[in-house]
């Protein structure tokens, strides 16, 4: 099992309030997503937890695009996971940004 | 130790206890008092037969002999593992069980049990665990699996298993870690007789296994946590 | 040179007179089947034992394997698969001398280790087609041990729905001075048809159990994941729709399986019904029931049979081939060559696809070989008639210059990491490292990137016939290779420029919202959908059922 | 499109689409990330739930308090947080006095990682749902999940007044798996999906009357039987549980020595049984009729 945490800067301050959402379920090859509002306005903090370690640079390079994308600001997201792979790891990430933005999850 | 020595040593004074096969009742004498018991022995599994066998007496105690405190005497390895048992609903004759003892008790009878050899799995929810107070002997095992066998089936390797088990008591079988659980209030060494007379008279509440757990270490946030759910403000 | 021009069919005449001693007749008790092997084959012998990856002639098999090595050795196997433990005994036992094959799934890892141990030598690793195709040139069986349903007294056989290989073999053996050997599941007085004449077949044993039959294509939906959903919605709107394709193959698997149970949701929404999917070259897959009940497919081609398929198959007259006896018939060979010839699109999933596009599930330590999927994996360069689809791909080949032709579009879809993260894409195909430890002549690649057309993966679609360099080639595939090395590698600004020429496809591309990719969209999203769709015809083994 | 699949909702879908909607109020959220103090010293990612959500809502109008298990987690074991969870749902009933309890159980049992603690935790639950009744309050289950209902948790559903169940769902005491890896395949194969569901399954446990109803796999068709449902008054007297044990010994008279479902449904008088596991619901009903133990 792994711990890790990616911070980024310069997001776009979310319009608050916004109710926290949770995507996935934590079961092999699948993960869970919780997204809060919380923290400095242009910051976003990512905590993951995985079950397979040893693939941080992966995951580095999905949050990367992840943030690139929608830009959360004033964000944290805490993640667990059971070995989901980069494709469902950015469905799920999808998902809950837009049961966030007031879609449905 | 066989059941009639644990009998004997439970009621020196006397009783009179009809055993058949791995299954036994009847009644003993502590401090004056009568005491219904109802018993297995060598580590029986519990399968239909015998869990209807025990909520028979269980219901012909409430009728015949209103507020007699009752002592379970627990062994067994579990339920049995059946598919002519599962076919036949063994979960619902094991709650059948458990509603009888439950029963017994909110009618007034005082109701103790002792493990006194193993007890495992859905055999001791159906009967120790139902009894307002829980004792076991030192000899005795209580679990859910051993730690070979959970590691087979978590994939969590055996040395792990073992090493934790010596600071953790909440995944390896022992009777001193369901002590630390708070599901046994103690464990009798010594005079027998004395250990079932105070245990009769000790006040028992639904929420006291919580509070032992909490306060031996064992289950730090049971409590707390149905406490919080409990008491939870909105809804 | 002068004349002897029967020498081998004096050898069958005295193989023929001593196996109706050693098994006393044409129909052959099963306590005398050893004897009879041992009397009829001779060291060095080409030796076929029919088995595919459905029905195998287990029986015989069994009963070589357990021949007195003394008598019977030397053997050259010629056949499909090795996929019994009694194919690999027989090798263990010193019997074979050379094997010459297709495929040996489960026992590849036995296999390895023979061929590393200098136990056996490896002709080749071929192609269905290939193997059917030097039958008749060079590798024609001097033995073939066949399976059929049922023989009458006389020794004509019924193969009935699981047909498969043993047209092919029977065709070579017997009028190539061979000899047949049936085992059959009963003997019975009237077929219900003649698939193979008794004047083909020298012995026939009824076996103690009925020949083996793997449920190999039967796909439970409920495995079917969401991202497997998203690349079928892929295929059928930035592929079959855009091309129109309308006679396929599928490779076996839960990514072409969810590809057959969107028709009836998301490819008949795109108002795509009788426009792709009509004819196919398939096996009779569960997971087409609700396309074919919706009125999508109208010709389907079976390659062989699949367990519990039969009624509903034989039910289906117009769809499938059935004979006048009312159940299918099918045949691997001709299956093979229409799907090679006659189809427009072949798509299936692979184990790892290196820079160049090219494919394989080799892996270290195992010999498998790829059975038919090279065939229908292959731009078929003898095909001439046209169709839209294939004048469609032509046109859009690079490749192709000054005189007009078409090609097959071949389709690989891959999820970029598989199980346990194991990445699809990569530099260097562990075939190489496979092809040397077993000193074979080629790395075994399943399909060659210039076959291959379109890669489908969870990013997007890679049209491979618009690059027009190697390297605008690798950029497209690392374009949907997602975060593997291989991915992560990619120059961004090519990616992007191949984006603009509509060589690399994003879902948003496609107009296809990845978070609309549910189970839900899945015409049926377990077994017990599929038997309701047949409207009980249906009948699953008993593995795959939860009632 | 069909409706929402029970059996492949997750426990957060089954609760939304079960209750009124937009009614559900959680308690101890993922928010609160009340979570397993066990599972990580094992290498074990946690739950920010532990694998079940508890919480109050609306059912058709009517105030209820609700538990659902997530099966994808862990199977939906009972460890120390998810059990006190539920123990504390069940106690709360007793002094918010809901129309009912509603447990949408998926579970395989104790939770191996922390068995100790969830043993005793569901021994808890056991005395809080027969608590909850005798103080007049309705305890339902549904089990239409992937992972059945099983272990202790098996027995806490046979304790509740009325189980919802559908053909998918299955439910007892020790899964097929754990019987084949102590007694053989012999036994009980418990690859044999067929023979599991004839055994455990939804139809045979409505045939012998421990399901109270049979649905079809789909969340508003659970909802609706547990809306027909709220009006249970528990019954709980020496009476009631005299006529369950001549109900149970019944069985077992009756059944006692079937070696096979196919043949207690025979001798309910059920016309053609090998034909039942085939059926749809709507089928399935109609051809049994009455015909129950």
């Amino acid at each position: 099992m792994e711990s890790l945490t990616f911070e980024y800067r310069g997001g776009v301050p979310i319009e608050s309030p916004r109710i926290p959402v949770i995507a996935g379920v934590v079961g092999s090859g699948n993960l869970e997503i919780l997204l809060e509002a919380e923290g400095p306005a242009d910051h976003c903090t990512i905590v993951v937890v995985t079950a397979a370690a040893g693939f941080g640079a992966i995951w580095q390079a999905v949050m990367d695009d992840f943030v690139a994308r929608h830009k959360p600001g004033g964000v944290r997201l805490s993640i667990n996971d059971v070995g989901a792979t980069p494709a469902v790891v950015s469905l799920r990430l999808e998902q809950a940004w837009d049961a966030f933005q007031g879609g449905s999850a | 130790m066989d059941a009639h020595t644990l009998l004997d040593r439970l009621f020196p004074t006397g009783h009179a206890v009809a055993s058949e096969d791995t299954y036994f009742h009847g009644s003993g004498t502590c401090r004056g008092a009568t005491v219904v018991v109802l018993g297995t022995s060598e580590e029986v599994e519990i399968g239909v037969e015998l869990a209807l066998a025990m909520a028979r007496d269980v219901l012909d105690v409430i009728k015949t002999a209103p507020r007699r405190p009752i002592l379970l005497l627990v062994a067994t390895s579990g339920q049995r593992l059946s598919r002519r048992d599962e076919m036949l609903g063994i979960h619902a004759y094991l709650a059948h069980l458990a509603k009888t003892i439950d029963l017994a008790k909110r009618r007034g009878h005082p109701v103790v049990s002792l493990v006194w050899s193993r007890a495992v799995s859905g055999g001791f929810l159906s009967t120790g665990l139902l009894a307002d107070l829980c004792f076991a002997l030192p000899e005795a095992e209580i679990g859910v699996m051993n730690l070979p066998a959970m590691s087979r089936i978590t994939k969590i390797p055996l040395e792990r298993l073992e090493s934790l088990s010596l600071t953790s008591p909440v995944f390896a079988p022992g009777v001193e870690n369901y002590l630390r659980m708070g599901a046994i209030e103690a464990i009798w060494q010594g005079d027998l007789e004395a250990h079932l007379d105070a245990a009769f008279r000790l006040p028992s509440d639904r929420e006291r296994r919580r509070a032992l757990g909490e306060v031996r270490g064992g289950r730090q946030l049971a409590r707390s946590v149905a406490e919080r759910v409990r008491s939870h403000e909105r809804g | 040179m002068n004349g002897d021009w029967s020498r081998a069919a004096r050898s069958r005449e005295g193989r023929v007179a001593r196996g109706m001693i050693a098994g006393g007749g044409r129909i052959v008790s099963r306590q005398k089947i050893i004897e009879l092997l041992e009397a009829v084959i001779e060291p060095g012998d080409r030796v076929c034992i029919e088995g595919n990856n459905q029905k195998q002639a287990d029986f015989l098999s069994k009963s070589l394997a357990a021949t007195d090595p003394a008598k019977v050795r030397d053997l050259h196997l010629v056949q499909s698969v090795l996929a019994l433990p009694s194919h690999v005994d027989l090798i263990e036992r010193g019997q074979v001398a050379r094997i010459d094959f297709s495929f040996s799934g489960p026992q590849a890892g036995r296999l390895a280790k023979l061929v590393e141990g200098g136990r056996i030598q490896i002709g080749a690793i071929h192609t269905y087609l290939e193997l059917f195709g030097r039958y008749f040139i060079d590798l024609t069986p001097q033995v073939a041990l066949i399976a059929a349903q049922m023989a009458d007294a006389e020794g004509n056989l019924y193969t009935g729905p699981n047909t498969e290989d043993t047209p092919a073999i029977v065709e070579a053996t017997a009028f190539k001075n061979g000899l047949v050997i049936a085992q059959v599941n009963q003997i019975v007085d009237k077929l219900p048809r003649v698939d193979i004449p008794a004047g083909w077949v020298n012995f026939v044993v009824q076996a103690p159990t009925p020949h083996y039959v793997e449920p190999l294509f039967t796909r439970d939906p409920a495995q079917i994941s969401e991202i497997q959903v998203l690349m079928a919605m892929m295929a059928i709107k930035g592929i079959y729709a855009e091309y129109g394709i309308t006679r396929l193959n599928h490779g076996i698997g839960f990514d072409t399986a969810a590809i057959e149970l969107l028709l009836p949701t998301y490819a008949a929404e795109l108002g795509l019904r009788g426009k792709i999917c009509t004819h196919w070259a398939l096996n009779p897959h569960p997971t087409l029931i609700p396309a074919i009940e919706a009125g999508f497919v109208k010709s389907v081609h079976c390659f062989g049979s699949e367990v519990g398929m039969e009624p509903y198959v034989a039910a289906r007259p117009d769809i499938f081939f059935v004979g006048a006896d009312g159940s299918m018939r099918s045949n691997r060979a001709f299956s093979q060559t229409a799907g090679h010839y006659a189809c427009d699109l072949f798509i299936g999933s692979t184990l790892q696809i290196d820079l160049a596009g090219n494919s394989s599930t080799a892996t270290k330590g195992r010999i498998a070989g790829f059975g038919g999927a090279p065939n229908m994996g292959a731009d078929a360069r003898g095909r001439r008639h046209a169709s839209p689809a294939w004048l469609k791909a032509g046109s859009e080949d690079a490749r192709n210059t000054g005189m007009p032709r078409g090609r097959k579009l071949v389709v690989q879809t891959v999820e970029t990491f598989r199980e346990h993260m194991e990445p699809a894409f990569v530099e260097r195909l562990d075939a190489w490292e496979v092809g040397e430890s077993a000193g074979m002549a080629l790395p075994p690649v399943m399909i060659y990137g210039d076959d291959v057309s379109h890669i489908i993966t969870e990013e997007g679609i890679a049209n491979l016939l618009l690059c027009r360099t190697a390297e605008e080639r690798e950029q497209a595939i690392r374009g949907v290779a997602g975060y593997t090395q291989v991915g992560l590698a990619r120059d961004r600004r090519a990616v992007e420029n191949l984006r603009d020429r509509g060589i690399v496809r994003r879902p948003e591309d496609l107009g296809i919202n990845p978070r609309l990719a549910t189970r839900d969209l899945l015409a049926a999203r377990s077994i017990k959908d599929l038997v309701r769709a047949s409207g009980g015809l249906y009948d699953p083994p008993k593995r795959f059922r939860n009632w | 499109m069909k409706p929402k699949s029970y059996y492949e909702a997750s426990a957060r879908e089954r609760m939304a689409a079960f209750l009124d909607p937009g009614s559900f109020q959680e308690f101890l959220p993922p928010t609160d990330r009340v979570s397993s103090p066990h599972l990580r010293q094992l290498d074990q990612p946690g739950a920010f739930d532990d694998g079940i959500l508890v919480g109050s809502g609306r059912l058709a109008g009517h105030p209820v308090l609700a538990a659902a298990q997530e099966g994808v987690f862990m199977g939906g074991a009972v460890g120390e947080v998810h059990g006190a969870k539920l123990v504390g749902l069940l106690e709360r009933t007793l002094v918010t006095r809901p129309a009912a309890v509603i447990l949408l159980l998926e579970t395989g049992g104790v939770r191996l990682h922390e068995a100790n603690a969830g043993l005793v935790a569901v021994s808890e639950v056991m005395h809080a749902v027969l608590a909850v009744r005798v103080a007049g309050i309705p305890v339902l289950v549904l089990d239409g999940g992937q992972f059945g209902c099983f272990g202790g948790m098996g027995i806490v559903a046979a304790l509740c007044d009325a189980v919802v169940m559908s053909e998918e769902g299955r439910l007892g005491l020790s899964g097929p798996e754990v019987i084949e890896a102590s007694r053989g395949v012999e036994e009980f194969d418990s690859r044999d999906r067929a023979l599991v569901w004839r055994t455990v399954g939804g139809k045979h446990r409505y045939l012998l009357g421990e399901a109270t109803r049979l649905v079809e796999d789909t969340v508003p068709a659970f909802r609706e039987a547990a809306i027909g449902l709220l009006g249970t008054l528990p019954v709980f007297g020496l009476e009631d549980l005299e006529a369950e044990h001549a109900r149970l010994q019944g069985r077992l008279e009756r059944f006692g020595d079937c070696r096979e479902s196919f043949e207690i449904w025979t001798r309910l008088g059920i016309e053609d049984p090998q034909a039942l596991p085939l059926l749809e619901t709507s089928a399935f009903l109609a051809q049994v009729g009455g015909k129950r133990g």
